[in-house]
């Protein structure tokens, strides 16, 4: 803590104290294990595109499966959500919705037409 | 036709599946003109009764009865049988549920450019000729090979009214060639946008002989507003014989009046 | 009075201002991105079945660089620890740490962008020339000996310009042939074979551009938006770096707020490459 | 670091001393200001102006539709001058200027000048005054939102003048059709419209960020969410329809953008034909990927028009009755549900498009669920009225009549949300009326019956009352001349956007529509005569109106009431504290008829 005195003397409230100091190293440690599951998770990634699943929703499902997984650890992790506060939540919760909405309803519509309709790429019929 | 109808000046349903949309045009106007006209009555009541000069001192909790929550649940309750009884059956059978081959649906492909609609019928061969994009430009709006024999005896009708027998079901297969126009006839209660690149079908019935314009409801450029089509609905025998008399013309494969 | 809680928290929300601020924009950010992934979803999913080029409207595959995408996944996911660490470094009063963490990561987001320029380069250069008599292949070409680069937007070659500059044959450095995955065929040839192709027996020439194929459209839009604020973060850390860090003397726990504040939005931006990767790359 | 600790240190007199001692320049005074009370008169006024040129453009297409083909009187020459003969040939409107002024008057009234003076104007001015803090959250961010307003109105008003005119393709902007407008020039008015939505949206989301950080963070002491006046939850609520509809369009719009600037193809399937000619784009596009993102944005827009305005009218309603409003708690979760819902109902725009039952299904039935929370709004109002001790000034009259006009314009969505009713009214002049129902007699009087309310507020002066009262009877009665006969039009069959006003279909099947137009015309001009009264008195009565003899005139509860007037930078002279909920008139046993949010128990 050597600059610690300096900034004492100017006059402020110094922002770290010992025992804080304490946990963000215990933090540190943390950040490193997420830091290597990241890689991991890249290298599972990009191995997967690889490996011959039997169907295309499949390859969708393990790839979102994998990169939501290295989305929760930046967001839980690096962001702190684990310990945010409630409102913060809240937010991202009501933004979440409406992008499932937005996204859902989109693709539903566009699929669900009357009965016989054609999507054409050529004049029908 | 409803009499309320007609006094807005709706014009006279023509067409099978009419009744239904204008019935429920009617209940929820119905609806909405009592809900209107009791919080007018209400309102002016209010105004009246509560003015300052008749009530100087306002009353710190002001309505104590709970008609409101009753009058709500009201609202609600109609609206839902509106919706389950009424609308979404009629769309149901108005989308979801293409005529039936004993009806004997005339099956037509209805297409839309800037500025003007063009019908297209299989001919007497009940086939349809090849299409395709790279055929097509503003006189071949079908996009119709005039190599197929199947399509020799088609009946293309380009930017002029084409014919419909009375009382049978036409299917309308509606596309457009450039942007999104609106295919709208209001005499038949039929609005259907021709989406570029889909080919989404109308169905409706004429029940009443004469001439029928469709207009263009959907802003598609300078001449939207002059973008008229129109159909005449003949007697069957009528229909039969210009039918075919275009069909073995050879309305189809280029060859346009 | 004065605007409170500009870096205090407030006691009933347990936040201050800018945490809010940033989250909020985050939220916004969220339907943002949120949009361009439902435009791709759907855009892909009512692209036809095929492989393209062979069927015209199909969904490439395997058309981007895997390695270098993954290592540019790398090099942001390491941006993102260490902004946090820079964090961490300031709550632990190491101002040096703090600063040397700062700079790897803005090292790092400008890596990022020079390797994605790079990609940008290839695809910019890459065409598709589809022949009169065979099967449409993919390659860099070459006009008049030279190759057309991205920079500049006038070197973009056409079909039309071909005949109108009246050049008579282009030579393309054909790309391994793949499968229906996007995988390179084990039989094909890995050196780039170089074939000629007389321009009369050109069907259709378009370069790896927007105009060619919506894939290209959707990978540089989302891409480009997504380095634009790789950028504009960027920018702002290197500011919290050098002159913004004045602070640490003055209010040293509002610096700390700025700091944390700069990283949610740089793990954002770390976020959305997260899905970009192998929603672009892979799929 | 002492500063919010000792709030006593700046008195009354303090800040009228701060003041005169450093003057602000010009331009840091009015341009680069970061009070929110200025940049709220920056916005009302821009806002206010925009209002009007939208109207003007609205008369001139208007005159179109009642006398086809015939000259614009008064402007003709000048829109010949500049636009050329293309568009307006011996000052005849010609059909591109008609889709041009319409596109533009559908985009200017609802970017340019409703939302900014309902969020921008009132919103910046009265938000944080109403919650006692002592400015926006982020002072420098709100700045930067107005610039982006403005550059945005620019850009929009420069697209006038370029070759071939501003934007054609209606304020939806449907592609392909804006896509394909002007093949040629690229760089046309629909790629100026692009860029200036752009800046449009930056502009309300920096504001909306502001607004809801504000509102989080900055309530004073006492001040809990049920103690916030209604407008402040309306703000709130629209903040976040802002916030998080307005990204997807600004995709959408981004992607238009490519789709001119660069040839893509992401809302242009394959196989167009354009003039009888391929288009030599590559396709693989879906032109209802733009509709579902412009709606997506659309319909919660509408709620930002019509929320904030609600918050106006309870608010004046509350002052104006003398009693506080009946069931605040019950109108604040309506809005919750209304603003929730509204971004699950957007399809109601397109039932037309293409549409299997399922899916319809599910949007009518939420835009059904949506008009719930609505009447119970409204019906809230209503029965506010009860039990009253009701005052007729200006402010209250344009209130008042709120209820009843967005009423009509309410309930007319009604056959609008039933797809088998739409089926025959959509895209009809019946569209036209409900709409305009809600934002001309419905937002617009909540927007004169806030300026009535707070101008005393603003310039330490009252505006004139009988003026006001001109200009209220007028608007009211005019008002209803020109849109209720829409209705009748629309059941006609008459559709939108008709340059010749209709006579290609009604010339053949009833006539009787077409002269309607004409009245419709005449009394658009007559209501546009009726605002002369307003405009006379606005600016009038900045400098020459009675001055008010205390900082409370209307004796009200809220929180702006307890600043000095005009409040000065920094907003109250000591730290305000709530001790009640907002309306708290009537008290029984209390010596006078209303008790301020901060008055000590
Ligand atoms: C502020 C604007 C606003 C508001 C609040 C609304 C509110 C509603 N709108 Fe409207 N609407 C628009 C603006 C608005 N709309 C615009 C601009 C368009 C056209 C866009 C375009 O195409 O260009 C449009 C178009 C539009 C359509 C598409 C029509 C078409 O193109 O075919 C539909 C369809 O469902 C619809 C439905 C509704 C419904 C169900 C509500 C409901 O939320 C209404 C709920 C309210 C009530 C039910 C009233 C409750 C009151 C009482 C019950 C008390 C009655 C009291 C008295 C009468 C005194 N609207
Ligand atoms: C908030 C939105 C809003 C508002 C307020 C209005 C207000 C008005 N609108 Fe508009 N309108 C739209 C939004 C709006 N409109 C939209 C979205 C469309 C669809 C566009 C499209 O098709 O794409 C449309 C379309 C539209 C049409 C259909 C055109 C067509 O389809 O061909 C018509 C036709 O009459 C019309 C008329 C009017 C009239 C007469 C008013 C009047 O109520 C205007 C009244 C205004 C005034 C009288 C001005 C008052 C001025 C002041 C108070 C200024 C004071 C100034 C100072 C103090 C400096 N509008
Ligand atoms: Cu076609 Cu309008
Ligand atoms: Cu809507």
């Amino acid at each position: 803590m050597s600059d610690h005195s300096s900034i004492d003397s100017s006059g402020h409230e110094a922002p770290g104290n010992d025992s804080h100091a304490q946990d963000i190293a215990g933090h540190i440690n943390t950040y490193m294990w997420i830091f290597g599951s990241l890689l991991v998770g890249t290298v599972l990634t990009v191995l997967m595109y690889y490996v011959d699943f039997s169907s295309m929703a499949m390859t969708v499902a393990v790839a979102l499966f994998i990169a939501s997984i290295k989305a929760f650890l930046v967001a839980a992790y690096f962001m702190h959500l684990m310990s945010e506060k409630k409102l913060v939540y809240s937010v991202l919760l009501l933004a979440a919705f409406f992008f499932t909405g937005l996204m859902g309803l989109t693709l539903w519509g566009s699929f669900d037409l009357p009965t016989n309709s054609i999507h054409k790429t050529s004049y029908v019929p | 036709m409803n009499p309320l109808l007609k006094l807005v000046g709706m014009p006279e349903p023509a067409s099978a599946h009419a009744k239904g949309i204008d019935d429920l045009i009617v209940y929820v106007h119905l609806l909405m003109a009592v809900l209107f006209l009791g919080w007018m009555l209400y309102f002016f009541y209010v105004m009246f009764r509560f003015r300052k000069g008749a009530n100087p001192k306002a009353d710190y909790i002001g309505a104590r009865s709970h008609f409101s929550s009753y009058a709500e649940i009201g609202v609600a309750l109609v609206e839902a049988v509106l919706l389950i009884g009424l609308a979404i059956p009629l769309w149901a059978k108005a989308v979801d549920n293409p005529p039936k081959p004993e009806d004997k649906p005339i099956e037509m492909q209805i297409m839309a450019q800037q500025f003007a609609w063009s019908a297209h019928f299989a001919g007497l061969d009940g086939k349809w000729g090849r299409q395709d994009i790279k055929f097509a430009n503003s006189a071949n709006p079908f996009g119709l090979d005039t190599a197929d024999a199947a399509g020799k005896d088609d009946v293309s009708v380009v930017s002029e009214p084409f014919l419909l027998p009375v009382n049978r079901p036409v299917v309308a297969l509606l596309s457009s060639m450039d942007v999104i126009h609106c295919f709208k006839v209001p005499s038949m209660r039929v609005t259907q946008d021709a989406v570029p690149g889909l080919s989404i079908p109308v169905t409706f019935t004429p029940t009443k002989i004469g001439d029928y314009t469709i207009t263009c409801a959907q802003l598609c450029g300078s001449l939207h507003s002059t973008m008229r089509g129109a159909f005449k609905v003949v007697s069957e025998p009528d229909y039969t014989a210009w039918f075919e008399k275009k069909s073995k013309a050879g309305g189809g494969g280029g060859s346009f009046e | 009075m004065e605007i409170p809680y500009t870096y205090k928290a407030r006691p009933d929300t347990g936040l201050y201002n800018a945490k809010v601020g940033i989250w909020l924009f985050l939220a916004s950010e969220i339907m943002l991105f949120g949009a361009l992934f439902s435009a791709y979803i759907l855009l892909r999913v009512s692209a036809p079945v095929g492989f393209w080029p062979e069927t015209a409207l199909a969904w490439p595959r395997g058309l981007l660089n895997i390695p270098i995408g993954t290592f540019n996944t790398a090099v942001l996911i390491t941006s993102s620890v260490t902004v946090v660490m820079a964090w961490a470094s300031l709550q632990m009063n190491k101002f040096n740490h703090f600063r040397i963490y700062m700079v790897i990561t803005v090292l790092c987001a400008f890596a990022f962008l020079g390797i994605k320029s790079f990609e940008y380069n290839d695809k910019f250069s890459h065409y598709v020339v589809q022949t009169k008599s065979g099967k449409p292949v993919t390659g860099h070409i070459e006009v008049n000996g030279k190759h057309p680069r991205f920079w500049n937007f006038s070197d973009q070659w056409t079909l039309a310009r071909l005949t109108a500059e009246n050049v008579k044959e282009i030579s393309v450095a054909v790309d391994p042939e793949r499968d229906e995955h996007g995988h390179v065929k084990s039989h094909s040839n890995h050196a780039h074979e170089n074939r000629t192709i007389a321009t009369d027996d050109i069907q259709f020439l378009g370069s790896y551009t927007p105009a060619t194929h919506p894939f290209f459209a959707v990978y540089f839009l989302i891409t480009a938006l997504h380095g634009l604020h790789v950028l504009g973060g960027a920018l702002v850390l290197a500011y919290f770096a050098f002159p913004g860090a004045k602070m640490w003397k003055d209010n040293p726990q509002q610096f700390i707020n700025r700091i944390e504040v700069g990283g949610l939005f740089w793990h954002f931006v770390d976020l959305v490459w997260i899905f970009l990767f192998p929603v672009v790359y892979l799929l | 670091m002492q500063t919010a600790t000792q709030p006593h240190s700046h008195s009354h007199d303090h800040a009228g001393h701060d003041h005169a001692h450093h003057e602000p320049g010009f331009f840091s005074k009015y341009i680069f200001s970061t009070d929110h009370k200025i940049i709220g008169i920056q916005y009302g006024v821009s806002a206010l102006i925009f209002l009007l040129f939208g109207f003007l453009l609205m008369l001139a297409m208007r005159y179109q539709l009642a006398y086809p083909g015939q000259p614009v009187p008064v402007v003709g020459s000048l829109l010949q001058k500049f636009l050329g003969d293309d568009l307006a040939k011996g000052g005849v409107m010609q059909a591109d200027l008609y889709n041009s002024f319409g596109a533009m008057h559908g985009t200017i009234m609802v970017f340019l000048a409703i939302v900014p003076i309902l969020f921008g104007a009132f919103g910046n001015y009265v938000t944080p005054l109403q919650i006692g803090a002592p400015d926006m959250a982020f002072p420098r961010l709100n700045m930067a939102s107005f610039h982006a307003y403005f550059l945005g109105g620019v850009i929009m008003f420069a697209s006038f003048f370029t070759p071939g005119g501003s934007a054609r393709s209606g304020w939806t902007s449907y592609s392909p059709l804006a896509s394909v407008t002007d093949l040629v020039n690229r760089f046309d008015g629909q790629t100026y419209w692009l860029i200036g939505m752009v800046f449009l949206i930056t502009s309300s989301l920096l504001g909306s960020v502001n607004f809801i950080a504000t509102i989080i963070q900055l309530r004073c002491r006492g001040m809990s969410w049920m103690r916030m006046p209604f407008f402040v939850w309306t703000q709130f609520i629209t903040g976040f329809l802002l916030l998080l509809a307005f990204p997807p369009l600004e995709a959408a719009g981004i992607m238009q953008l490519m789709d001119n600037l660069f040839g893509s193809s992401f809302f242009l399937p394959a196989g167009l034909v354009v003039n009888g000619t391929a288009l030599g784009v590559s396709g693989g596009g879906s032109p209802l990927l733009w509709q579902h993102l412009f709606w997506f944005l659309g319909h919660p827009e509408v709620y930002v028009l019509i929320l904030p305005a609600i918050g106006i009218v309870a608010e004046v309603i509350a002052n104006n009755t003398r009693k506080p409003l009946w069931g605040y708690k019950s109108m604040v979760y309506a809005t919750m549900s209304v603003g929730f819902l509204s971004f699950i109902v957007w399809a109601h725009h397109m039932y037309l498009t293409g549409m299997g039952t399922k899916i319809a299904t599910f949007f009518q039935t939420t835009t059904m669920m949506i008009s719930i929370p609505s009447v119970i709004i409204l019906t809230a109002l209503f029965i506010s009225l009860w039990g009253g001790s009701i005052r007729f000034n200006s402010a209250s009259l344009f209130a008042l009549s709120f209820l009843p006009m967005f009423g009509i314009g309410g309930l007319t969505g009604l056959p609008l949300g039933f797809n088998a009713s739409d089926v025959y009214l959509h895209d009809s002049y019946y569209v036209i009326g409900h709409f305009h129902y809600v934002v001309a007699p419905g937002t617009m009087f909540a927007v004169f019956a806030g300026i009535y309310y707070w101008f005393p507020k603003i310039s330490g002066r009252l505006m004139n009352e009988t003026l006001g009262k001109i200009h209220w009877a007028g608007s009211l009665f005019f008002m209803n001349c020109v849109f209720a006969p829409m209705f009748i039009q629309g059941f006609k069959g008459m559709s939108r956007r008709m340059y010749d006003g209709g006579t290609t279909y009604f010339l053949g099947v009833d006539p009787t529509a077409l002269s309607l137009n004409k009245m419709i015309t005449m009394s658009a001009i007559a209501l546009g005569l009726f605002q002369l009264p307003f405009i006379i008195n606005f600016f009038y009565s900045i400098f020459a109106g009675k001055k008010v003899h205390s900082d409370n005139p209307w004796n009200a509860t809220t929180m702006e009431w307890s600043t000095p007037t005009p409040p000065p930078h920094g907003n109250f002279t000591s730290e305000p504290v709530a001790y009640r909920g907002p309306y708290e008139y009537s008290v029984p046993g209390s010596k006078t008829d209303f008790t301020p949010q901060t008055q000590k128990p």
